[in-house]
């Protein structure tokens, strides 16, 4: 018998797919900024104050990371596009790095903030009031569900630089590379928002 | 016509496979548009079984047949299954997986892998709920809205239930997501907008609604977890959270979520009308534009279900207002099948009478959405059996009567088999009558103030409950009569032929059941000046 | 249908009798046609289908007319509304309080109460909090429901001109006994509410203790309008909490922190069960259930409902 | 369905978009340390989208895509932001 031979291909579709998903990525997110500035209209003192215990720098060094590393892939897949294979990879790779970096950054930040007491549900922020119970629980809510995402990111990343390994992914055939390199754009483009309503605005 | 009697069909087709693997593991988009049916069947008694237990306890007043905790879990279960599991991926999930692609003139949707992928966590989704029934503190008790803080406070076992319902939706987003690109890039060559068929279009705007609303429920069951097991406090008072939020948060999908329901009932509905009226819809445009109307405003009603939470004054002027404006595409598309009718040269078969049945039973359920859109009506009526009425009426009324309108429809083109129509008629008119003796009265109870998700009532109320549950005995009977018979005709029916009704769509073009990409060569549409269907 | 007993009624049954017009008629109008249609168009009468595209003018004609029929029955639901959300100010404030699963009604003297006590004709407004989760209180007769929310403070307020007794319910999903949830609502004539309101005799014996009254009565209905009694039943069965009967001085098991352990039931440990709910569970009971009533109670009230539980010990 | 042919964005491209990123970043940081009142949230807004409307159209490739993903992504931005709206209507006239 004859298997499903009809191999469709259509890297258009596989864009488009992959638009549509970002889009459910980012409602997913504005579903937390909803919840954000209802909190932050309700408290706006609280907020203001809390948000003045986060590290700034630490912040800003992780918004260099992630906009440099959103440049790497971005010209990944330049290189991809030129048939630059290696070039295309050594990108990628730099990419991966600046990723993990971000996570570590993101470990010590944490870390420093559990060794204040201050995780969700401690004692401690339920002393300090309900406005920074709910800062601290939004910035724990939505920046660890973006590190969930970064990891996700960093795992489609390290899948295409083995099908590039692999050769699954080349010149002509790299709709996967550019999929995963829009997926790690989304996650700089959340974090764009995240920095300021976190670590800035005081 | 028929020269295909060479070819196998899809059901022959196994790529190798055996068993059951040649099910589970086929990427074939009828194939996996029939393991939904089969898994939302199942459900679906399992569904009615739980609403049949909740109209025996109200028959009478105080203890009939289960306790209260009992009770609460029952109502719950039901909503969570009829509406995760049943309706909201139903109509897409089976007809439009089945009948998109060949509709559109396409092998196949867009991911097939991807199309598998979704059924694969829906099933995870729902063995996901299941588990919340028989582990830790039991069913979960607090209704299918989840509404804080009960919803944290309770000590069943909430957290598989929600979890559950988030891979559901999670499902259904991919489902949407596959829909749109399948639209957007597979139609045949000459298959332009204007030329879809009805149903297409429908699966098209529900699969938007199911892109832009589903991620925010996903957030919002993500955050009842957070809330549950780290005390977050974002819907806490007691630790200045805003319960109100939740059910902001909440309705911005399930309101649009009502027309993942409806809306591809409503495409169905177009379809079998004309095909049955052996004539073009009555004005295309305008039910497609209607189609679209629906899926854009039907995203900004949401806080019509909170008129009574205390929200502002403003937010009630404007929800209000929306949703009469949301009535409208209805009312058009209402008009557009009644004309429709006008002047064909109608065969009443079963799906037409099912699609009549339609009619009058959404147009009930419309018309007490009505109601309930006015504010100072519905703060009345607001969380009793009026609601409840509603949307039974709209759903089952609604969606439920398309669901057995499709199935008599495109039963032959599945199976190549047809069913017996004078079973079929009768069991449609036995839950005709069952439908309105179980549901009607609840209107009445309602507007006298009997509350719902209430286990034990007032006697004043005692009269009409009897009346309705012996309603639900009848409309359960019907309906035995109906799946039995399909499931006798899929089996052993009369060979139907390739197209029976003499439709229009290009589903008619393929044999019957469909071979296993559908067309030997794409259908070429570009000279055909056919009327969209 | 009932009749309603509020000066809001009309405004909401008016809407419902317009909205219900207006969808009456579309009901059986467009089933009308399109049962005829049916007959008229069938194939043995019309073989032959004519094709009709559209038509423009029909398209815009069902377009405006809903629109604008739609407009008027927002205008009617929204005008019976108006009326709802503006309180007089010189009505007099009752504070409804709901928690699992009572009502209690503070009136402005101190008094309160579980049945809802209103003069005839003198506007009454209700502050409806929560002290645990959402509730509601809807009175059909009056045509009015406010959802009760813990940590916001929602109101209600009517005139009711009818005396008489009618039903006031939960409807907002609040768990195990939701549907047990309800209250009366009794609308006495001026005079009579009058005498109700000035008699404070058990305001007197919440003050007195025993003194001259009979024993442990400040207790009871402590019980009663605290909401305890929706939980634990004074004569020996078990709802959700354990009986009351003849509990004071016996010994107990509880489960503390996951330990079991044996405790006599005295006055400490009432005190802590009361503003401590979970720290000592009953055996065979849930934590969780109930509440802490640190906010509601104080220690001399705790004191008079002690004095009652000593009561039911014995007879 | 035409294909138009894909555009290639050059490495200097990519570069002069994240000198302006990194730009904006600065401006973002200045600006929240002066005391702007309530000014500094929209100001600090206002750089966001900025920077992401840089990301969209020259790292994400939409300037260059087809109309369908422009005016989809439109069309979710505009829906949230009626979301957001239609919600403080109830939040700001409490
Ligand atoms: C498929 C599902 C579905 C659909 C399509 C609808 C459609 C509508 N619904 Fe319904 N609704 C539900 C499912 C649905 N609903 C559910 C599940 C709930 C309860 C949830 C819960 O609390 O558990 C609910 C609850 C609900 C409420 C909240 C009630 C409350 O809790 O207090 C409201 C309030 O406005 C409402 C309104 C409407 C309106 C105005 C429509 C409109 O779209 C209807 C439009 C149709 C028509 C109007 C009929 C056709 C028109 C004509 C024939 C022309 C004439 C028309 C005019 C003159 C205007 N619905
Ligand atoms: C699709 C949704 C669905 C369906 C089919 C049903 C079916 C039934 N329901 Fe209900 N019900 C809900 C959704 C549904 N229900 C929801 C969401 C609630 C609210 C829960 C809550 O408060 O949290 C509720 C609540 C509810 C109550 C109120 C409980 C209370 O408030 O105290 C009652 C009481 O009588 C009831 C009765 C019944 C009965 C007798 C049936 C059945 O016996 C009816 C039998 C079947 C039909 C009428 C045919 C319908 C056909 C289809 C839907 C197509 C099926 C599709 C496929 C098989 C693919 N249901
Ligand atoms: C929502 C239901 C509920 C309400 C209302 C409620 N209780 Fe309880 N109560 C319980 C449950 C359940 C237990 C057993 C578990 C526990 O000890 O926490 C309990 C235990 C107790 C005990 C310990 C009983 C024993 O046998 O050891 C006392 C005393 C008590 N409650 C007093 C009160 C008082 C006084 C009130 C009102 C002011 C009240 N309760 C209101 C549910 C309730
Ligand atoms: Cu209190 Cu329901
Ligand atoms: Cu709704």
């Amino acid at each position: 018998m004859e298997a499903n031979t009809h191999v469709h291909r259509d890297d258009v579709a596989s864009k488009l797919g992959m638009w549509l998903f970002i889009f459910t990525e980012i409602l997913l997110f504005g579903g937390m900024f909803i919840v954000y500035s209802i909190f932050r209209y309700n408290h706006p003192v609280a907020f203001h104050l809390a948000g003045e215990e986060l590290n700034d720098t630490m912040g800003l060094i992780n918004t260099i990371i992630l906009l440099v590393s959103s440049m790497t892939v971005a010209m990944s897949i330049t290189a991809m596009q030129r048939g630059q294979v290696r070039r295309s990879m050594q990108l990628l790779v730099i990419t991966i790095i600046l990723g993990l970096a971000f996570l570590v950054n993101k470990y010590f930040e944490w870390g420093a903030k559990f060794d204040h007491h201050i995780y969700p549900g401690s004692s401690f922020l339920r002393e300090l009031g309900t406005g920074d119970t709910l800062f601290f629980g939004l910035y724990f809510m939505m920046t660890g569900l973006h590190a969930l995402h970064i990891i996700v990111g960093l795992i489609i990343l390290v899948w295409v630089a083995f099908y590039i390994q692999k050769k699954r992914t080349r010149p002509d055939k790299y709709v996967f590379l550019e999929n995963g390199g829009l997926y790690w754009h989304l996650v700089d483009l959340i974090w764009i928002f995240l920095f300021p309503l976190f670590y800035l605005i005081h | 016509m028929s020269e295909t009697a060479a070819q196998l069909n899809f059901f022959q087709e196994t790529q190798g496979r055996k068993g059951i693997l040649a099910w589970i593991l086929s990427t074939d988009h009828k194939r996996i548009g029939l393991m939904y049916m089969y898994t939302i069947m199942v459900f679906f008694i399992v569904g009615v079984l739980l609403g049949l237990g909740i109209k025996m306890e109200l028959i009478a007043p105080g203890l009939t047949v289960m306790g209260p905790q009992a009770y609460n879990s029952f109502f719950t279960v039901h909503g969570v299954i009829m509406i995760f599991v049943i309706v909201i991926p139903g109509l897409p999930a089976i007809f439009g997986n089945f009948f998109l692609p060949i509709m559109i003139g396409a092998k196949d949707v867009a991911f097939p892998k991807l199309n598998l992928f979704s059924w694969y966590l829906f099933i995870i989704g729902i063995i996901t709920v299941l588990i919340s029934l028989f582990t830790f503190g039991g069913p979960p008790d607090t209704g299918w809205t989840f509404y804080a803080p009960y919803s944290f406070k309770t000590t069943t076992n909430m957290f598989p239930a929600v979890l559950g319902a988030f891979i559901l939706g999670f499902s259904s987003i991919l489902t949407g997501l596959n829909f749109i690109t399948t639209i957007h890039r597979m139609r045949a060559p000459g298959m332009r907008w204007m030329k879809m068929p009805l149903f297409a279009w429908s699966i098209y705007g529900t699969g938007w609604i199911q892109l832009f609303a589903t991620p925010i429920v996903g957030i919002t069951l993500l955050m009842i977890i957070a809330e549950r097991f780290l005390k977050i406090g974002f819907f806490d008072p007691a630790l200045g959270g805003d319960p109100i939020l939740y059910q902001h948060l909440f309705w911005i999908y399930s309101h649009p979520a009502v027309y993942i329901m409806i809306l591809p009932a409503m495409g169905v509905i177009s379809e079998i009308i004309p095909t049955f009226a052996r004539k073009g819809i009555f004005g295309y445009n305008a039910v497609v534009i209607s189609t679209m109307a629906i899926a854009i405003v039907g995203y900004f009603v949401w806080a019509h279900h909170m008129f009574t939470s205390g929200m502002s004054t403003t937010a009630q002027f404007v929800f209000s207002l929306l949703t009469f404006f949301v009535a409208i595409p209805s009312a058009i598309k209402v008009f557009n099948w009644v004309a429709t009718l006008y002047k064909g040269s109608i065969r009443l078969e079963v799906p037409l009478i099912w699609a009549l049945g339609f009619l009058f039973l959404f147009m009930i359920g419309g018309f007490t959405g009505l109601f309930l859109g006015a504010v100072a009506t519905d703060v009345h009526v607001h969380n009793t059996t009026f609601v409840v009425a509603h949307f039974h009426y709209i759903i089952f009324g609604g969606m439920g009567s398309a669901f057995f309108a499709a199935l008599h429809y495109w039963l032959p083109k599945m199976y190549g088999r047809m069913y017996n129509k004078y079973w079929a008629t009768v069991g449609w008119a036995t839950f005709f009558i069952g439908f309105n003796v179980l549901y009607f009265p609840m209107f009445i109870l309602g507007y006298q103030g009997m509350p719902r998700r209430y286990y034990d009532y007032l006697d004043q109320f005692h009269g009409l409950n009897i009346v309705s549950t012996l309603g639900a005995f009848i409309m359960v009977a019907g309906i035995f009569v109906i799946i039995l018979n399909l499931i006798r005709g899929a089996r052993h029916g009369e060979q139907a032929t390739m197209n029976p009704w003499e439709g229009r769509s290009l589903e008619w073009t393929v044999p019957s059941p469909p071979p296993l990409e559908n067309f030997d060569e794409i259908p070429d549409l570009t000279k055909s000046s056919a009327h969209p269907a | 249908m009932l009749s309603g007993a509020s000066n809001l009624a009309s405004g909401v049954d008016k809407a419902f009798v317009i909205i219900f017009v207006i969808s009456a008629l579309f009901l059986v109008a467009i089933t009308v046609v399109m049962l005829y249609f049916v007959y008229r168009y069938r194939e043995k009468r019309n073989p032959v289908p004519t094709e009709i595209e559209g038509n423009n003018k029909l398209e815009i004609l069902w377009t405006v007319i809903p629109t604008l029929l739609a407009l008027v029955m927002f205008y009617y639901g929204w005008k019976g509304w108006i009326p709802v959300r503006n309180p007089p100010k010189d009505a007099m404030v009752i504070t409804s309080v709901a928690r699992m699963w009572s009502f209690t009604f503070d009136y402005p003297n101190g008094k309160s109460s579980n049945v809802l006590y209103i003069p005839q004709g003198e506007p009454v407004k209700l502050n409806i909090v929560a002290t645990d989760i959402l509730h509601s209180v809807y009175i059909p007769a009056f045509r009015v429901k406010q959802d009760a929310i813990p940590g916001k403070e929602n109101f209600l307020w009517f005139i009711s001109d009818k005396p008489g007794t009618y039903d006031l319910f939960c409807t907002e999903y609040c768990g195990l006994r939701h549907s047990y949830m309800n209250a009366e609502v009794k609308v006495l004539p001026l005079p009579e509410f009058e005498k109700w309101y000035n008699d404070t005799t058990d305001l007197v014996a919440a003050a007195e203790g025993e003194g001259g009254v009979k024993k442990g009565l400040a207790g009871a209905r402590l019980l009663e309008n605290k909401g305890c009694i929706a939980c634990h039943s004074l004569d020996g069965t078990k709802l959700v909490g354990p009986s009351f009967k003849g509990i004071y001085g016996e010994p107990v098991v509880v489960v503390s922190g996951g330990k079991e352990r044996t405790v006599t039931i005295d006055d400490a440990y009432i005190k802590t069960s009361i503003y401590e709910p979970d720290a000592d569970v009953v055996k065979g009971y849930k934590p969780g259930q109930m509440i802490s009533y640190k906010s509601e109670l104080n220690e001399k009230q705790i004191a008079d409902i002690i004095e009652y539980l000593k009561t039911l010990n014995g007879k | 369905m035409s294909e138009h042919k894909t555009h290639i964005t050059s490495y200097t491209t990519h570069f002069m978009v994240l000198l302006a990123l990194l730009i904006l970043t600065w401006a973002t940081v200045s600006i929240t340390n002066i005391n702007l009142g309530p000014y500094s949230v929209t100001a600090a807004l206002l750089i966001a989208c900025l920077k992401a409307t840089l990301v969209l159209l020259y790292f994400m490739h939409l300037k260059f895509d087809s109309k369908i993903l422009k005016i989809s992504f439109s069309a979710v931005m505009v829906v949230f932001a009626l979301v957001i709206l239609l919600t403080f209507f109830d939040y700001l006239f409490r």
